[in-house]
């Protein structure tokens, strides 16, 4: 049993703390301030990050990443988080995906794909399953039912697939450059035999992005429809194999793909964060703030709030920590499905009470804790939903 | 007797206005643009349209031109404003409210002949009280159950200069102060024990108003700064003018008007909710036939309906003080009751309508995340519920507040 | 119109049975011995002086000895009673409603004539409803929102045989039985479309009666089993008994009686933590005069306050349709939108007020974990709360069960 | 990062693990159903766990004990825990003692107490610091009142000691063999620097136990009243100063005796054994009862309610660890009062929930669900309450 960090995690941990206090805070409610969906996000600090190696650090060595441990990856989410959490997503987004490559792509994808990944540090990645009218049953499709799920065409066409459909909801989606997409390349089969995965640069013919959605939170972290009309994808880009998608994404068998089980982590990893800048700042403004002539903090319920928002968030750090280091070890585990579900509440919760303890002042609610709460819920749909939360239970032996 | 039928006139005037909110209110107010959180316009012509029915009117007596609605009657008209747009409601519940006690309860006839034309006339005159000093807490906090100090008096003073009073001072929180055509201030006289209040009118030499935030309190609220405002001399309101004003501190308190407004919020979710899950398929089936949607929408129906009665049952007992006398009633501040649970119970309720929505719930141009936002303001509105259960709690324990320090809040 | 007035004769029947649970159930049930929720015994002295009082017969029609009182009034008198001993009120809340039923609804005149002489003459003549089948599961589950199988229909039979009925079958927990003179059961007659009730004397030949284990459920409950067992031919109710009794399934459900005596429970919790939290001083002060006990008891209160507001207008709603048809009041089971809310508070608020005793508070021979216990058993009986919140969920869903599976459960 | 246990840690948990099994298990159920207070200890398990090391594996080595590591400690208070905590508790309040013995007694003292104490299988540790009108008094006293706390005297008479008053709601008062005292030795000043500590045997002349107090949970762990009337306690059984011992025991300055901050890992460790043993009977039941032909494991509110139940304990498991780990490293850290706080509302919410997923049945609730609920809400005044979350609180810097 040991906590204590590496001088590799360290280092990298106090990077992240320092880019985070110097460039991300700083211009973190500026940010969500802008009205404009489309125009949240600014790639200065994309760059920035980019050139620290917050962008690739989760791409192996050898195609010039930095190839850190988990335990590395959820320090940092954490670390960037407590500065904006949908900054750091912006970030880890990339880390998903290039675990998916390294997972799942064949040599010659990784040369096509990751190098120039690695070189731009404009390039983004994202990934597109979700559509209108298909969320929940990608991700627990009905036993009794093959046609729930998305319905995205592909169909072949010599070297080439057509693909045809709508995505929605799709992260990084306005400002990708390369997508994995889902699509049905078999629709008389149930969900799990009837999918293959495609690599989908941003330039493809007959491939565009629509709306940019307009969240509530996460503003920065953009999110908007992709509309495939005709779209032609070689068949060299064809990740494992054809009606096999599912497996390898992690939506069916669950647990085999580096890129699913870091998404649980990476969830709970940025959680952390929140609720780390939710306590700081709770605990700087009560005591600073003042009523009746003494700091807030006198006040018996204020600091039964802050008691509940300590403890929830270093059970929280324990439970990210543990579930880091058995992605480290391979582990086969329920604990990152259970930490995700548990980030859910202990974020929300949080929150909420940070807002408590600020209380409406002169009429409105503080900036800072507003935000964390819009960013806060989130998760709610991400990670705390009930698919989300049965999936979860389903694994547990 | 026991007896929880509405009147004909109740059940009425519920059909018309949610009709109203349904018809009118909701296309406008649920449009994408309106539903950014941060740039929410007051809808006037909406407001001049629910004049026109009479609902800025609503309390005032009938005699006098209004429906002489009772308090029951103003929450449930409350409620279904609410559920089609909370700004409208809060200022519609503000002015109805005020127009009551100003013009039937506190003026004089001579005032009232002389302000009660301007009233009913004019469907943009709305009302506003200026109550409470600029930058003073009242929070009872760690002076819970001891005497607080006196320090928070009232501090806006009012000095005669011939036939004109002059006001001078600041205040803040105020409701409908950007748009009120009419103010009513507390202050401060020298030589007199208790505060008094004057009508000062929106136009008054020495008046000035800056508007808040629009994203945070429902209706429109502002700060209000007297430099040396002059009114005429029998703008003066007689000697209970204050402590009803004052005691009541906001209008909305005592009656539960913004707990109405609440429970409108979160039935406007709930209802989204319901719509959506009988509408969405997923696993072959609509999302209402799974159990754990069900469930959730079960729990949003046992919330509202508790919340409902707690309401109606404040609004009821702040027209019936005898029922509290004779013992029908606890001695308990019914409102406040009212105010912790349901305002906690909406936040659940519209968080969890949210989440029946999937992605679309947390996006600014749906209904849903305009639903959250406006039940965390009711949440956070005043002094937020901590501190509201520290006055119940007070009041449980039977300890009386000096009234030196009553007087001082 | 909307009126919260309790009647004088209302007030005055919660005095005096508040005063009866103060100075006779409670240092009878509050005794260390009593307190032991693993063996408390039904104190059948007490038992005997609230028949005397009147409180066995409390909803029978007064023309025929009773009091006549409606169901809001039973509410009452059931959570006073339960502030004083959730058994006693228990068993009292059932005869006292099957009494009403039975002799007041449901029975021939000619079986009225034999049988009220004996139900009113003695104090000990308790009832009792025998309507589950032992060892059927009702739950609709999985079948949420789905037609239920009709595996689940009444097994006990009921046979002609000369001037008899000859009765075989099982049921399980019924409240009362083993000290109920009188069974309603629930049989099906061959050739039957739908089931019927007859009543059975607990000394007819072939029944016996298994008492439960005395530390769950609240009173006393058993299960029934019918050998051969033989009652006269006019034992047989009217044809609509069946619908009556079976549709509300347990007495309670429909009115709710053992929702108020959940509110008893917890107003005796609070009442002793508040009693508590005056005498003991801690830092130099009493504990009320803390921020984190008042704040605390502050909750408990609104949880009570705003229980009892829900319990009250479900038990006036039962006993006027109407307001639903005028839509006064929503259509929805207001008895179980009270059952899941205020079991749900109960927990907390009587394991808050056990907090407040510190250590004392978590001991077996002190009343607060009798509080936390009995309030467990309210929020465990049944079905349990998952199930209730679907059952409102299909209503709310709009959907109808079939018929047939309906008359299954 | 490391959640791996060395081979020593991982054999302590099985050794635990099958005593539980094997002998705790067995008897739980017995135990607490047995009605008078004073019946419910039996010292047969005692005396087979003692053998085993469970009841002096705190005691350094050269006094005889097994010196096990704070993490090997939390893991078998754990596993015990799991199948009856009230006897896991009767184990660890003797390492809670035999930490302050090591940390505060002389050479001397422990030459006298230790020796005996490992020797004997049937030698019972306890503390005796609450009194009847002083509990929450003595852990957070008045800051501008000195007459607040404990009430107890002694007064020096040559060599000797005189004790004069009572405590209640001892653990192991009715079966220790020695106890601490704390008692008043100046009345005049604050509780903090008035108070003396002593080792009082259990055959001090002048001193016996009253009542045992007949509690709802952890009925085996046996919990009584004590009377002093001129007990004489020598002058030589004085732990560290007169006037001094407020300090020593955590009171005040807090965190300086491995004694005090045990306490904190203890009621969290424990409570994760019941969360453990509610999850799993919880999740035993749900595949095995059936409801209309199904297993309730269909049921979707069943699933959510085991998957909120292994959240909290699996972010409860992770917390436990880290703040074992601290203890080793001797960290100074708020995380053990807030792993306690927290413990609290998990172990309270775990076994409500399991509760709930059983139901009553047959119109009584399961004696094993309704145990582990009864146990859990012990908590409530131990480690969950206001003024607890409050000192805790006050500690986070």
């Amino acid at each position: 049993m040991d906590f204590s960090l590496s001088n590799e995690q360290r280092s990298w941990q106090m990077l992240a703390r320092k880019f985070a206090d110097e460039e991300i805070r700083p211009i973190s409610l500026q940010c969500d301030a802008i009205d404009t969906p489309r125009e949240t996000w600014t790639w200065d600090i994309i760059k920035k990050g980019s050139k620290l190696g917050f962008r690739t650090m989760a791409v192996p060595k050898k195609w010039g990443g930095q190839e850190t441990d988990f335990v590395t990856q959820a320090l940092v989410m954490t670390e960037l988080a407590k500065a904006d959490s949908a900054i750091s997503k912006a970030f880890s987004q990339n880390w998903k995906w290039s675990h998916l490559i390294s997972a799942a792509c064949t040599e010659e994808q990784k040369q096509r794909f990751l190098t120039p990944f690695v070189a731009d540090d404009t390039f983004v990645l994202g990934k597109g399953i979700t559509e209108p009218g298909a969320g929940s049953d990608n991700r627990m499709p009905p036993a009794d039912d093959p046609k729930p799920g998305l319905k995205l065409k592909a169909e072949r066409s010599g070297d080439e697939w057509i693909l045809n459909g709508e995505k929605a909801f799709i992260a990084n989606a306005p400002v990708g450059k390369l997508f994995f997409i889902d699509a049905r390349t078999d629709p008389t089969v149930p969900l799990k035999q009837g999918i293959t995965m495609f690599l989908v640069p941003s330039d493809t013919p007959g491939f565009r992005i629509g709306k940019v959605f307009n969240k509530s939170g996460w503003r920065f972290y953009q999110n908007g429809e992709m509309i495939f009309e005709n779209a032609r994808v070689p068949h060299a880009n064809v990740v494992g194999e054809v009606n096999g998608a599912v497996k390898k994404s992690g939506g069916g068998g669950g647990d085999t793909t580096g890129g699913d089980l870091f998404g649980d982590l990476e969830l709970c990893a940025n959680a952390l964060g929140i609720c780390d800048d939710a306590c700081e700042s709770a605990l700087r403004y009560a005591k600073t703030a003042t009523q009746g002539g003494e700091v807030l903090f006198v006040q018996q319920h204020v600091q039964l709030k802050i008691n509940r928002m300590f403890a929830m968030t270093e059970a929280l750090r324990s439970f990210v920590l543990r579930v880091a280091w058995e992605h480290d070890r391979r582990i086969h585990s329920h604990n990152a499905g259970l930490a995700m579900n548990y980030s859910c509440d202990a974020v929300q919760e949080v929150t909420e009470l940070y807002m408590d303890i600020r209380g409406a002042q002169g009429g409105a609610m503080d900036h800072h804790a507003d935000k964390l709460a819009r960013d806060a819920f989130i998760w709610g749909h991400l990670a705390g939903d009930s698919v989300s939360r049965m999936k979860v239970t389903r694994r547990i032996q | 007797m026991y007896n929880l039928h509405l009147s004909a006139e109740q059940l009425e005037i519920r059909d018309t206005v949610r009709d109203f909110a349904t018809r009118e209110i909701k296309p406008v107010a649920l449009k994408s643009d309106r539903l950014d959180v941060c740039d929410r316009r007051l809808p006037m012509q909406l407001l001049d349209q629910a004049s026109q029915m009479g609902l800025r009117t609503l309390a005032l007596s009938e005699d006098r031109g209004g429906a002489g609605a009772d308090h029951l009657t103003c929450c449930i008209v409350t409620e279904e404003l609410a559920a089609g747009d909370a700004d409208i409601a809060a200022v519609l519940a503000t002015t109805s409210w005020l127009g009551h006690l100003l013009i039937d309860r506190l003026m004089s006839d001579a005032q009232r002949e002389r302000l009660l034309p301007k009233f009913t006339g004019d469907d943009r005159f709305h009302l506003a009280f200026a109550g409470h000093e600029a930058d003073t807490d009242t929070r009872l906090g760690v002076n819970y159950h001891r005497p607080a100090s006196a320090a928070a008096g009232v501090r806006t003073t009012a000095v005669k200069a011939g036939n004109e009073w002059v006001i001078n001072g600041a205040k803040d929180y105020v409701a409908n102060a950007p748009i009120a055509k009419l103010f009513a201030v507390l202050v401060e006289i020298a030589g007199q024990l208790k505060p008094k209040i004057l009508l000062v009118p929106a136009d008054a030499p020495g008046i000035s108003v800056r508007a808040h935030d629009k994203a945070w309190p429902h209706g429109c609220g502002g700060d209000v700064a007297f430099k040396d405002c002059r009114v005429p001399a029998d703008n003066l309101l007689g000697d209970d003018a204050a402590a009803l004003l004052a005691s009541i501190d906001a209008p909305g308190e005592g009656i539960p008007l913004f707990q109405a407004l609440n429970l409108g919020i979160g039935r406007a979710a709930y209802d989204a909710a319901l719509d959506y899950a009988h509408l969405r398929v997923q696993g072959g089936r609509p999302l209402i036939e799974h159990q754990a949607i069900g469930s959730k929408l079960a729990e949003m129906a046992i919330r509202l309906e508790v919340a409902r009665a707690t309401v109606w049952q404040a609004a009821w007992a702040s027209d019936h003080p005898e029922a509290i006398a004779d013992r029908s009633l606890p001695d308990l501040p019914l409102q406040t009751i009212a105010q912790v649970f349901t305002s906690e119970m909406m936040v659940k309720a519209t968080k969890d309508a949210a989440e029946i929505f999937g992605a679309m719930g947390v996006m600014r141009d749906m209904p849903l995340q305009k639903y959250i936002h406006d039940a965390r303001v009711c949440l956070h509105s005043g002094n937020g519920n901590s501190e509201a259960k520290l006055r119940l709690a007070e009041i449980i324990a039977g300890y009386r507040r000096p009234v030196q320090a009553l007087a001082a809040e």
